[in-house]
């Protein structure tokens, strides 16, 4: 237990890990078993994560549950972990949909079992790895030992495009992240070394000597940086290979995908990318107006092209595109408001959307088609279904008391305290995010059944319950009482915006008197 | 004067050898004239007073290697070769290149001959008095500094004389 | 007792024999292999006993030959450690073994022993078992022994032609086969004209310095460096070179103001040896333009022979252009940096773009390994210590990692199916899912992405281009591991995602499961542990 | 000994010959035949500088490279004729089956 206190985030990193070996050890002909063994891997890595909220301290500003080992000492990485509240919120949202990703699957994959069970739990570390790693090395590396099991969960398990997809995925990220991986390089070459000391790729050491640095380094370094998380997020001009990937996934994949891959853009750019703006103010001016209004054009262009999909899972995809595009406003905002607003409308997103595929999972499981022109009025043969469908789509599309109106809003507010305009652009993203999502929903489920083969679709059965309802109880849970996640954001938020805009808690210091100053505060006081 | 005149006589036949070897559609003209270019520079060996490297190149290259081209060219079918169009299709390229490439080194050899040393960064030539090497400095030298050398070689010459027997010998 | 014969050879070997006692090993290792087989041959037929022992002789023999090469190679090495000046000199300063030899050397012989060991069952297969093709193995490995060890241009030379004839032959071996054929023509046509080249800059650099022993040269070379090599010189007997003699008897002083500013500026002819002997040696690494000749050979040679000239082929002559560029033009680096640098982008962008449309996939990896050559040139282009650690790593994964991913082609060699194309890997993941796994992590280590040897090997390479202040080589060489991944798994997508043809089910021996084994656990291990490998590599270059 | 350029140019002519050769004729024969040419001209430099410096390594190397050419043109030959037996042609332009 002492072992298990100590070591807690290597336990959740490599849990997964130790399903996908134990896996390759049960013969190939024996599906059942693939079956059960990744099920038990899948929640046993959700368990093991859980005493992470409650030992979590929420006073501390710092980095919790750090480990600490060398690993290749000549060149100064480490085997470093820890997780701060950002990151905690999102290795649980990865382990939870982790483990309902995995349940998921149970009927929807026929054939090579094995290696399904055991590249989705490959691909489980990797998503926790680059969470918890403070190391830039050993965050390169799960980084993109990531993209390999991503690329053959598509390439395998997918539809009819998959090979495309698959490398195209591969190919995106790839370039991104070559870029980031001299970024990287030049950010442990700049850094100092203390006389005595060999050279370092620990992440809090590298980023604070990266507030010396000069503001034209800080440039370079932040477009580096910028490219891979852009195309991770994916932001707009690089979202191309999104709808692609998206949908030829199996469900499973595009649950991941969605759900997690994207937050590790918006991860890092709350991570690396805001402690490298430049200092000077007109050249950080710049760098967010460029960024934030790529961020606005994502929400307002991926809405609209959501109006025109025939695809429903393109459609999600496309308004992925669009709910990241509010995360990435939130973080370029540099408000406690729009930074907090943006690490749970990412949760939310992950929430929402994930459960999205899944729905259109459980109909293509029925029908093999994802076109929405097949269906039609199945709100009458599926009563429960259409049920919670609704209940997702009005998380995702914002509506009060879910978890979508929650984040949205904060962002919103986050941004309006900068500029009017933002926050403008952003409402009408919310008002053609409620556009299509309830047009798609008045399309499938509303009406006539307009396929004779639709009117005797059986209703969800109780696996299928399993994988969504914890999700929406998630949606009310954020929706209603949102205070305790706030709580984990609180303290790294404050210590970023402390950061990178030292001049907004001045400014608010200034407006207001002391005893109000704490009602100012972001909502979570 | 008369090293000049023996010099411009081996070099001009030499050099005319040369280009006879590569211009010469009959592969038998070329062998020949390859040889007559060969003895040429022994010729010029014997002028730097390489006694015995005048003899090898005689022995070794003229009757040894040359024989082995001449037998090749017999075994295998030349009147095909004859009736063929005898230049590569890049040829103009190449010899654009290769005219280019022979006026930038000739020039550079031109300048720095110019220059004190003739250009080379070592000392200055052996003293006039040194008494020019002979076949016993080389044959000394050959099994005390250059001992390696010579045992390697042998390797390289097993290595050649395997490689010529698996190449040449029929599949039983 | 004391036998005079006896006496003088121990002595030998405690003098100048001890610094290549490894190559001589090998040496008579391939005599052996040469000259006694052909007696047992009619025994071994009827008798069990002798069938176990002989089978395979040759090929046993020449194992045999790379591990007790090895063995004294480790030996050697801790002499080298324990000697007062970080180096044993031989035969007149004309070998040394220091601490680059022995990191090279053992690359050569673990490449010679992987392709032993691939070599059986395809040799079987091709109803070509003989002791020739072992022996030239050996006496390949033997040659480049002398490119790393040899300070002397001629020693370098010998040794470079040593291997490149063995080469020559083994590329030709498959005598009935028309490729075979074809590949070893172009490659003797080829590979003399470039020798030819190298031997020309050679001569031109004895010329300039009038000796023919590199750290002389570098001396004459290199003014800054050549006072202390002066002094060095001056307290040994037996000098070689009478000219450098005259220099240190009575006149160094001179001989270092002698033109210092010629020097300095590389003098012309100092410029044309070093292009020749570049181009020369671009040739033998097929660097571009001088590459032309690897896709051919690559694709006629039999397929062990290919991995032959891909691996250990290139490491040497890197050994061999690294040895000479390290010392005699170094410090005309700035000079010819910019060559270089092209050579490399070069190198880079037709590697990756040609091997983009191939479909066989010994002509890709061909591509693919000239790509590999650009990434190594970098190394030389930034030109400092994280460079060199860079290349000597580098050099050590593409060792593994190609030899393992031509080990897996070797594997799907069985009767009646070549399986070089594209379409043979259809669907070996569910004809062998462990060829097929094989695979895929030697294309992830030959693209670079972690946790896997290749990744390592670019990771010094684009350091040493970030710390050099070199941005624009770095962007360029990092995008082109994207194009470098597509390629690759092209590759992949034929071997996991296509559906399997009519083709059987490949069959590994026990050698090639071995020689994979190890491949895979050097491209793995590298990547995953990399400190072990990384002190290694750093030990190359000195201390 | 006349100045040292003289060699030097009738060397660099012989390699360019030769290079010339190598690169324009078709008849592998005769390619080979242009590769002695260049070794031969890379051994008129050697004995010319071992003269110039009254240093006798480089007609040890002179030496060493005439082995060398004897080796090559002995494998080479052997190739050419393992390939004639297989093809009847000895032309470069031939040589298809791989790309050239």
């Amino acid at each position: 237990m002492e072992f298990f206190a100590h070591h807690i985030l290597t336990v959740v990193l490599f849990t997964p890990l130790a399903g996908a070996l134990l896996l390759l050890f049960i013969p190939r002909e024996m599906e059942t078993a693939h079956r059960i063994a990744g099920n038990v891997f899948g929640v046993l890595g959700f368990l093991v994560s859980l005493p992470l909220i409650r030992w979590f301290n929420l006073n501390w500003g710092g980095f919790a549950f750090e480990e600490s080992a060398e690993w290749i000492p000549s060149i100064g990485a480490k085997y470093h972990l820890g997780i701060d509240g950002i990151s905690l919120l999102l290795v649980l949202l990865t382990t939870l949909l982790g483990m309902i990703a995995i349940l998921s699957s149970w009927s929807a994959i026929h054939q090579r079992t094995k290696e399904y069970y055991i590249l989705l739990l490959l691909l489980q570390t990797g998503m926790i790895g680059v969470f918890v790693s403070l190391d830039f090395f050993l965050f390169y590396v799960f980084w993109e030992v990531m993209l390999v099991p991503m690329y053959f969960l598509i390439g395998v398990w997918g539809s009819d495009r998959r090979l495309y997809a698959a490398i195209k995925f591969f190919l995106y990220t790839l370039a991104g992240s070559v870029v980031m991986l001299l970024a990287i390089l030049a950010l442990y070459f700049y850094a100092p070394v203390p006389a005595g000391h060999t050279r370092t790729f620990d992440v809090p050491t590298l980023l604070a000597a990266a507030q010396h640095f000069s503001d034209p380094l800080k440039v370079w370094l932040f477009w580096g940086f910028f490219f891979a998380f852009a195309i991770k997020v994916p932001m707009f001009p690089f979202h191309t290979w999104l709808p692609d990937a998206h949908t030829e996934a199996p469900t499973a994949g595009s649950v991941i995908l969605a759900g997690v891959l994207l937050k590790m853009g918006t991860y890092g750019f709350i991570r690396f990318s805001l402690p490298l703006l430049p200092t000077d103010a007109a050249m950080r001016a710049r760098i967010i107006h460029i960024v934030v209004i790529l961020s606005i054009i994502g929400i307002v262009y991926g809405a609209l092209v959501c109006l025109m999909q025939k695809d429903m899972k393109r459609l999600i995809a496309y308004s992925s595109v669009s709910h990241l595009g509010f995360c990435t406003l939130g973080i370029f905002a540099l408000t406690p408001n729009g930074l907090a607003g943006s690490v749970l409308q990412q949760v939310n997103h992950g929430i929402s959307t994930g459960a999205l595929f899944l729905i259109v999972g459980v109909l293509y499981e029925r029908r093999h088609t994802r076109m929405i022109s097949d269906f039609g009025g199945l709100a009458t043969p599926m009563p429960n279904f259409a049920a919670i469908y609704l209940i997702i789509s009005l998380s995702s599309l914002g509506m009060p008391l879910l978890n979508g109106f929650i984040g949205e809003f904060t962002i919103l507010q986050g941004a309006f305290q900068v500029s009017k305009a933002w926050a403008a652009w952003g409402t009408l993203g919310v008002v053609l995010g409620a556009a299509y999502l309830l047009w798609l929903y008045q399309r499938v489920m509303f009406g006539p059944v307009t396929h004779a083969i639709n009117e005797k679709l059986p209703d969800l059965n109780l696996r299928e319950y399993a994988t969504l309802v914890p999700l929406v109880i998630l949606a009310f849970w954020i929706g209603i009482y949102p205070k305790p996640f706030f709580a984990y954001l609180d303290k790294p938020v404050q210590k970023i915006v402390e950061q990178v805009n030292p001049r907004f808690y001045e400014a608010e210091h200034a407006k207001l008197p002391p005893a109000e100053l704490h009602a100012a505060m972001p909502r979570t006081k | 004067m008369l090293d000049k005149v023996i010099f411009y006589f081996f070099s001009g036949i030499a050099v005319g050898g040369a280009v006879l070897t590569v211009t010469r559609r009959n592969a038998v003209h070329s062998a020949i004239f390859l040889i007559t270019s060969l003895l040429a520079t022994a010729g010029i060996f014997l002028q730097l007073r390489a006694e015995f490297l005048f003899i090898v190149q005689i022995i070794l290259y003229v009757g040894g290697i040359m024989v082995l081209f001449v037998f090749v060219i017999m075994l295998v079918n030349l009147d095909v070769a004859v009736r063929q169009i005898q230049f590569a299709r890049q040829k103009w390229v190449a010899l654009v290149i290769a005219l280019a490439l022979a006026a930038q080194v000739g020039l550079m050899l031109w300048s720095s001959a110019k220059m004190p040393g003739q250009g080379l960064p070592v000392l200055a030539a052996a003293p006039a008095n040194q008494l020019p090497l002979n076949s016993e400095e080389v044959a000394k030298s050959l099994f005390d500094s250059y001992l390696l050398p010579f045992e390697i070689a042998s390797v390289l010459l097993l290595v050649a004389m395997i490689g010529a027997v698996v190449m040449a010998k029929k599949r039983t | 007792m004391s036998i005079p014969f006896i006496d003088a050879i121990r002595g030998y070997l405690q003098g100048d024999g001890a610094v290549i006692l490894p190559e001589m090993e090998l040496t008579l290792f391939g005599l052996a292999v040469l000259l006694i087989g052909y007696p047992l041959d009619e025994s071994v037929e009827n008798n069990w006993f002798w069938k176990l022992l002989f089978k395979n002789f040759y090929a046993k023999a020449a194992l045999a030959g790379t591990l007790f090469s090895g063995f004294t190679l480790w030996k050697l090495r801790g002499a080298v450690a324990a000697s007062a000046r970080g180096y044993l000199p031989g035969f007149h300063e004309s070998v040394v073994v220091d601490s680059f030899f022995p990191f090279f050397a053992t690359l050569f012989l673990a490449a010679t022993a992987l392709v032993i060991l691939l070599s059986v069952k395809y040799l079987d297969i091709e109803e070509e078992q003989e002791g020739e093709y072992y022996a030239l193995l050996l006496f390949a490995c033997v040659g480049m022994m002398f490119m790393a060890s040899g300070v002397d241009l001629i020693v370098m030379f010998l040794g470079l032609e040593t291997m490149a004839l063995s080469f020559y032959v083994l590329t030709g071996f498959l005598r009935r086969e028309k490729r075979s054929n074809e590949a070893s023509l172009k490659y003797v046509l080829l590979g003399a004209f470039s020798s030819g080249i190298l031997a020309y800059g050679f001569s031109l650099i004895y010329g300039l310095s009038g000796t023919t022993n590199i750290r002389n040269i570098s001396a004459v070379f290199n003014p800054r460096i050549g006072l202390a090599r002066a002094i060095e010189l001056s307290r040994q007997s037996g000098v070689m070179g009478s000219q450098m003699r005259q220099v240190l008897s009575a006149e160094y002083p001179a001989a270092l103001h002698l033109e210092p500013s010629l020097l300095h500026q590389m003098p012309v002819l100092a410029a044309a040896a070093f292009v020749l002997i570049a181009v020369g040696l671009f040739f033998k690494v097929a660097a571009v333009p001088f590459h032309q000749w690897a896709p051919d050979v690559y694709e006629g040679a039999p397929t062990p022979v290919t991995t032959y000239v891909s691996v250990a082929s290139k490491t040497a002559s890197f050994a061999l252009l690294l040895r000479l560029f390290l010392t005699v033009f170094a410090a005309s680096q700035e000079t010819w940096v910019y060559l270089i640098a092209g050579v490399a982008v070069a190198s880079l962008t037709w590697g990756n773009l040609a091997a983009l449309t191939q479909t066989n996939v010994k002509r890709l990896l061909a591509y693919s390994s000239i790509a590999h050559v650009g990434y190594i040139l970098l190394g030389l282009v930034a030109w400092n210590e994280t460079a060199f650690t860079g290349i000597a790593f580098y050099l050590l994964a593409y060792v593994f990692m190609t030899a393992g991913a031509f080990a897996v082609i070797i594997v799907l060699r069985q009767k009646g199916l070549i399986g070089e194309e594209l379409e043979d890997l259809n669907g070996l993941y569910q004809r062998s899912p462990a060829s097929a796994l094989l695979l895929l992590i030697f294309m992830l280590s030959l693209a670079g992405i972690p946790p896997t040897a290749g990744f390592m090997g670019k990771y010094f390479i684009f350091l040493s281009l970030i710390e050099t202040k070199h941005p624009v080589l770095a962007v360029f060489a990092v995008l082109y591991i994207v194009p470098a991944l597509y390629y690759y798994f092209r590759i992949v997508v034929h071997a996991w995602l296509k559906a399997p043809g009519e083709a059987p089910r490949p069959v590994m021996s026990s050698a090639q499961a071995v020689a994979l084994g190890v491949a895979v656990f050097v491209s793995l291990a590298a990547g995953l542990y990399p400190e072990p490998f990384t002190r290694l590599a750093h030990y190359a270059f000195g201390p | 000994m006349l100045p040292i350029g003289h060699y030097l140019f009738l060397s660099l002519a012989l390699f360019i010959i030769g290079a010339i050769g190598v690169i324009t004729r078709r008849n592998v024969i005769v390619v080979l035949m242009s590769i002695e040419l260049i070794l031969n001209a890379v051994n008129i430099n050697l004995v010319a500088f071992s003269r110039l410096y009254g240093d006798v390594a480089g007609q040890v190397f002179a030496l060493f490279i005439i082995a060398d050419a004897a080796a090559e043109a002995a494998v080479g030959l052997g190739i050419i004729i393992a390939f004639f037996r297989n093809r009847e042609t000895v032309l470069a332009d031939e040589m298809d089956l791989l790309k050239w």
